[in-house]
């Protein structure tokens, strides 16, 4: 077989794995985008997001997920994240001030799209929460590759 | 120039010059440009905001344009940013040294590999020391120390060698405890006064007795922003964290870092925000004395260089603190400008010994020697440098070193007074010993080749040593009135002294 | 002493924290220190801003609940931000026990004497 | 709330396993059990928002511990305290215990009963003023957005130094720099 069978960790996880990967990934989308109704937000959602690559990664091995985020990629969506906050804050400054939520009168309390610019903010603060989180996996867990190869 | 809505750019600016480093690493010169740059424009708006504030005015940011609620409620509701004369003189303090050290940074960080990292690391922490600074809300400042914080635990540790991870591991979990005892400190604050805005916990705490809790306080903090400061008791990070670093990154911790973090925040939490209650002033006193004895003893023995001036360091720290402790406007006059002083004069001595290691790979005061022929420029600063740290007149450390001690004597503290004085003449001692190993006596031969060191650093080192040699032009009274005038009046209008 | 009694068995937490602190010699034993310290404080903080007999700070689109029934949100805020901050704190130490393991071949502190003298 | 006081109890016990177990790998697990036992307290005393995130975040937490520093054999070999260590972390930590028992009477809020000046503004305008109907998020977004900018800042500045430390070499070698020169 491949060499990804021989990797990561015994067949009944990885098909676990396979059926719950996705519908953690959707959870933590569901926390992100509901952070101004229901308990959660962008961070929670950031990391939930996170744990769904990571426990792909721990399953099956690393490299897996490596395919679609490297590490340079992950610190620039995180950068990514981090711009839109700051662009979020200082668009305000147009409005009356730095932070200012200029957009809050549009929407109906306890809608989806409601709350001005918080939604925009917990999208923000997710790329940049899951990004940088998964980023950190990936480095410790690289390095612990490169280290094993030397011995 | 300096408006409420311009206030925040002081921690913007470094943050998206962060970010953006992050981003643009790929592109070559980037990260250096971004660093100047940044740097540049913070400094532009310090002295902007120095030159435009009148004694006793301060300028307030209500973020989010949440201030009309202040009339509702008679409460603050959001942050607010506040710009006044201990702050204005601080964030020039504070960008002129980032600035220089970014200049010097171009050329020197060449010896390790990743620059973005640097650059981005060191623009993270400039914003910390702003937020820290401008802020005028106890949580959000304990939010940018733990910034300014982690970006100087990561760059302590740039090297990557034993030394540099051994000492950054010290560095990180003394830190993270300190941060943990401030938070603490903070909850308990809020739970007192159920207010975060330090302007509202003043009134509230100055309008009745200080229930036992607020003692529990003082003690929490004296030791999270003492450790900061590297404080005596506290201090046992500090001549493991500054020679590992990076030489410009030495400068920054030294000069500004334990400054902004540590004495700053103690002057300004212990002044302004609980009046300057008589326990708090013999605890300086005494932290002071012993912190000047500690590190000047210590400092003597040393024969690496850096780490020298790490414990002189620990030892200046000490004079600043019994000046604030003195409590008196001439002694708070004499600390905030030994701080401004002890900026400077640290920060050139430790770029100076980034430019000796850069030219002959070592900072062991026994392998150097000779090195005044062939490192002029750096020979020279090193000089001036180390006469204003001396207290030589007419060198600005001179000043501040003296009005500390009359200050002292005026107060009525002779015993203190002799001790300063005593320590004075330690510090000529060490500092001979330095300028001495290092730059007279006999040329060893594996230096016959060595040169000065590239353009950037030289005219980071030539400025400092200029503010060196004519920094005592602050104390004419027109400059005097603009600068520390406003500062000191900040301190003394609350505590009443 | 009954008003005050969570307050003080959180501040215990936080004493065994810091005296994992003080006195282990293992990395990850002074890293789970510092981590069972900022649980407590993160502890202090809800349990300050516990009302009796509150609601939780969420309204409702079908459930009426009175603002004044909820317990203190300003805390609640506060604790996010210090647990994102604990999160970070704990990153960076273990990178720096991963690296240190990888020069020394071992997490006891008192063998790494680099900096001593 | 005798539930309460259990669940801190059972975080008592938890961390006292932690530090003091020989096993490092046990040790890491009890950590997670103190964190488990955070985040229901946090339920109970009605912060659903926090009890979401520090159970996430203690997931990221133990994984990263478990995964970055335990796999390694020499790893799980105990060692004992530091001399001195055990006296001055009980007279340091029994220090700070006492000095805090007898200042929390004179000052601090009665549990459950929290003062509330600045914050019961919050409930009764976080409608009308964000639009949001969870004040929490209200709160961490709108009024205090800007500590939530160094929040993310934070973490931001703990993946570039994770970044910085984990590079290798630090320095350049001397002869590269010869080249350049």
């Amino acid at each position: 077989m491949s060499k990804e069978h021989d990797r990561g960790m015994t067949i009944i996880v990885k098909t676990v794995t396979r059926l719950t990967v996705g519908l953690i990934f959707l959870y933590g989308i569901y926390i992100i985008l509901h952070g101004h109704l229901t308990p959660g937000g962008g961070f929670a959602g950031g990391v939930i997001v996170a744990l769904s690559f990571i426990n792909v990664d721990l399953a099956f091995g690393g490299k897996v997920s490596d395919r679609i985020f490297s590490k340079g990629s992950t610190s620039v969506i995180e950068a990514l994240g981090g711009v839109m906050f700051l662009a979020l804050a200082l668009l305000g400054l147009q409005w009356g001030g730095f932070f200012d939520n200029f957009l809050h009168p549009d929407g109906e309390p306890g809608m989806l799209i409601s709350a001005g610019i918080i939604p925009l903010e917990n999208i923000a603060i997710s790329l940049k929460v899951g990004a940088g989180l998964f980023a950190i996996f990936l480095t410790l867990i690289t390095l612990q590759k490169f280290e094993s190869e030397k011995k | 120039m300096i408006t409420a809505s311009t206030i925040p750019l002081f921690v913007a600016l470094p943050l998206a010059g962060a970010f953006l480093t992050v981003l643009l690493k790929r592109i070559k010169g980037i990260p250096d440009t971004f660093g100047v740059m940044v740097t540049i424009g913070t400094f532009v708006m310090s002295v902007f905001a120095v030159i435009q504030l009148e004694i006793g005015q301060r300028i307030i940011c209500n973020i989010g344009n949440w201030g009309g609620f202040q009339e509702v409620l008679g409460k603050i509701v959001g942050i607010q940013l506040v710009v006044d004369g201990l702050t204005a003189f601080m964030l020039v303090v504070v960008n002129l040294i980032a600035f220089l050290v970014a200049v010097y940074s171009v050329n020197y960080m060449t010896r390790y590999t990743e620059k973005w990292q640097f650059y981005s690391l060191f623009l993270l922490m400039l914003a910390g020391m702003n937020g820290v600074l401008i802020t005028g809300d106890m949580f959000n400042l304990f939010v940018f120390v733990e910034i300014a914080s982690i970006a100087s635990y990561a760059l302590v540790a740039f090297g990557t060698g034993k030394r540099e991870l051994e000492a950054s591991f010290k560095y990180a979990v003394m830190g993270s405890i300190a941060s943990l005892l401030i938070l603490l400190g903070v909850i308990l604050l809020y739970s007192n006064t159920g207010t975060l805005n330090m302007a509202d916990m003043t009134r509230i705490l100055a309008g009745r007795d200080h229930p036992a809790l607020l003692y529990f306080v003082f003690a929490l903090f004296l030791a999270g922003f003492g450790l900061k400061a590297a404080l005596v008791p506290f201090h046992a990070w500090l001549p493991d964290a500054h020679p590992s670093a990076p030489a410009p990154i030495s400068a920054m911790l030294s000069g500004v870092l334990i400054k902004a973090l540590g004495v700053y925040v103690i002057a300004r939490v212990f002044y302004n925000l609980f009046g300057f209650p008589h326990e708090v002033s013999l605890i300086l006193m005494t932290l002071g004395a012993i912190s000047m004895g500690v590190g000047a003893l210590v400092a003597l023995r040393q024969w690496d260089l850096k780490r020298l001036l790490a414990y002189s360091s620990i030892s200046q720290v000490g004079f600043i603190m019994l000046g604030l402790g003195i409590g008196t406007p001439l002694a708070i006059l004499g600390a905030l400008f030994h701080l401004f002083n002890h900026s400077m004069f640290k920060s050139l001595l430790f770029l100076d010994s980034g430019a000796i290691e850069y030219a002959a790979h070592t900072r062991d005061l026994k392998e150097m020697g000779g090195l005044a022929k062939k490192m002029p420029i750096t020979n020279g600063s090193t000089i001036i440098g180390a006469m204003s740290l001396a207290g030589i007149p007419p060198f600005a450390g001179f000043w501040s070193k003296l009005i500390i001690i009359v200050a002292a004597v005026q107060a009525s503290h002779m015993k203190l007074a002799a001790w300063a004085v005593l320590m004075s003449i330690v510090t000529i001692a060490y500092v001979l010993k330095a300028v001495r190993f290092a730059f007279l006596g006999e040329l060893k031969k594996q230096f016959a080749n060595i040169t000065e060191v590239p353009a950037f650093m030289r005219v980071s080192l030539i400025i400092l040593a200029l503010v060196c040699l004519f920094g005592g032009l602050l104390l004419i009274p027109d400059l005097r009135n603009g600068f520390l005038g406003q500062a000191v009046e900040v301190l003394t209008r609350v505590s009443g002294v | 002493m009954d008003a005050y009694l969570p307050y003080v068995l959180c501040l215990v937490l936080f004493c065994i924290g810091i005296y994992a602190v003080i006195s282990k010699r293992n990395i990850i034993k002074i890293i789970i220190g510092v981590i069972i310290a900022e649980y407590a404080v993160n502890l202090f903080l809800i349990l300050v801003a516990y009302k009796a007999g509150g609601r939780s700070p969420i309204f409702s689109r079908t459930q009426e609940i009175l603002p004044e029934a909820m317990v203190d949100p300003l805390p609640h805020a506060l604790v996010l931000t210090s647990i994102v901050i604990g999160l970070a704190t704990t990153a960076f130490l273990i990178a720096l026990a991963v690296r240190l393991y990888g020069k020394y071949g071992t997490f006891d502190i008192s063998r790494m004497r680099e900096l001593r003298g | 709330m005798i539930e309460l006081y259990v669940l801190i109890g059972l975080m008592i016990a938890g961390s006292l396993i932690a530090i003091e177990v020989k096993n490092l790998l046990s040790a890491v697990v009890a950590v997670g059990v103190v964190g488990l036992g955070l985040s229901i307290i946090f339920l109970i005393l009605k912060a659903p928002d926090v009890a979401l995130t520090q159970i996430v975040v203690e997931i990221a937490a133990v994984v990263l511990l478990i995964r970055a520093t335990l796999n390694r054999d020499i790893a799980m070999k105990y060692c004992g305290n530091r001399p001195f260590g055990a006296i001055m972390g009980i007279l340091f930590t029994g220090f700070v215990f006492v000095i805090a028992l007898i200042t929390f009477k004179d000052g601090l809020n009665l549990f459950g009963a929290p003062l509330m000046t600045v914050s019961q503004f919050y409930p009764l305008n976080a409608i009308e003023g964000t639009g949001a109907t969870n004040v929490v998020s209200a709160i961490i977004l709108d009024y205090r957005a800007y500590d939530t900018l160094g929040e993310a800042t934070v973490l931001f500045t703990a993946v570039v130094g994770v970044l910085t430390v984990m590079r290798s070499p630090g320095k350049k070698k001397e002869e590269d720099l010869q080249d350049s020169k």
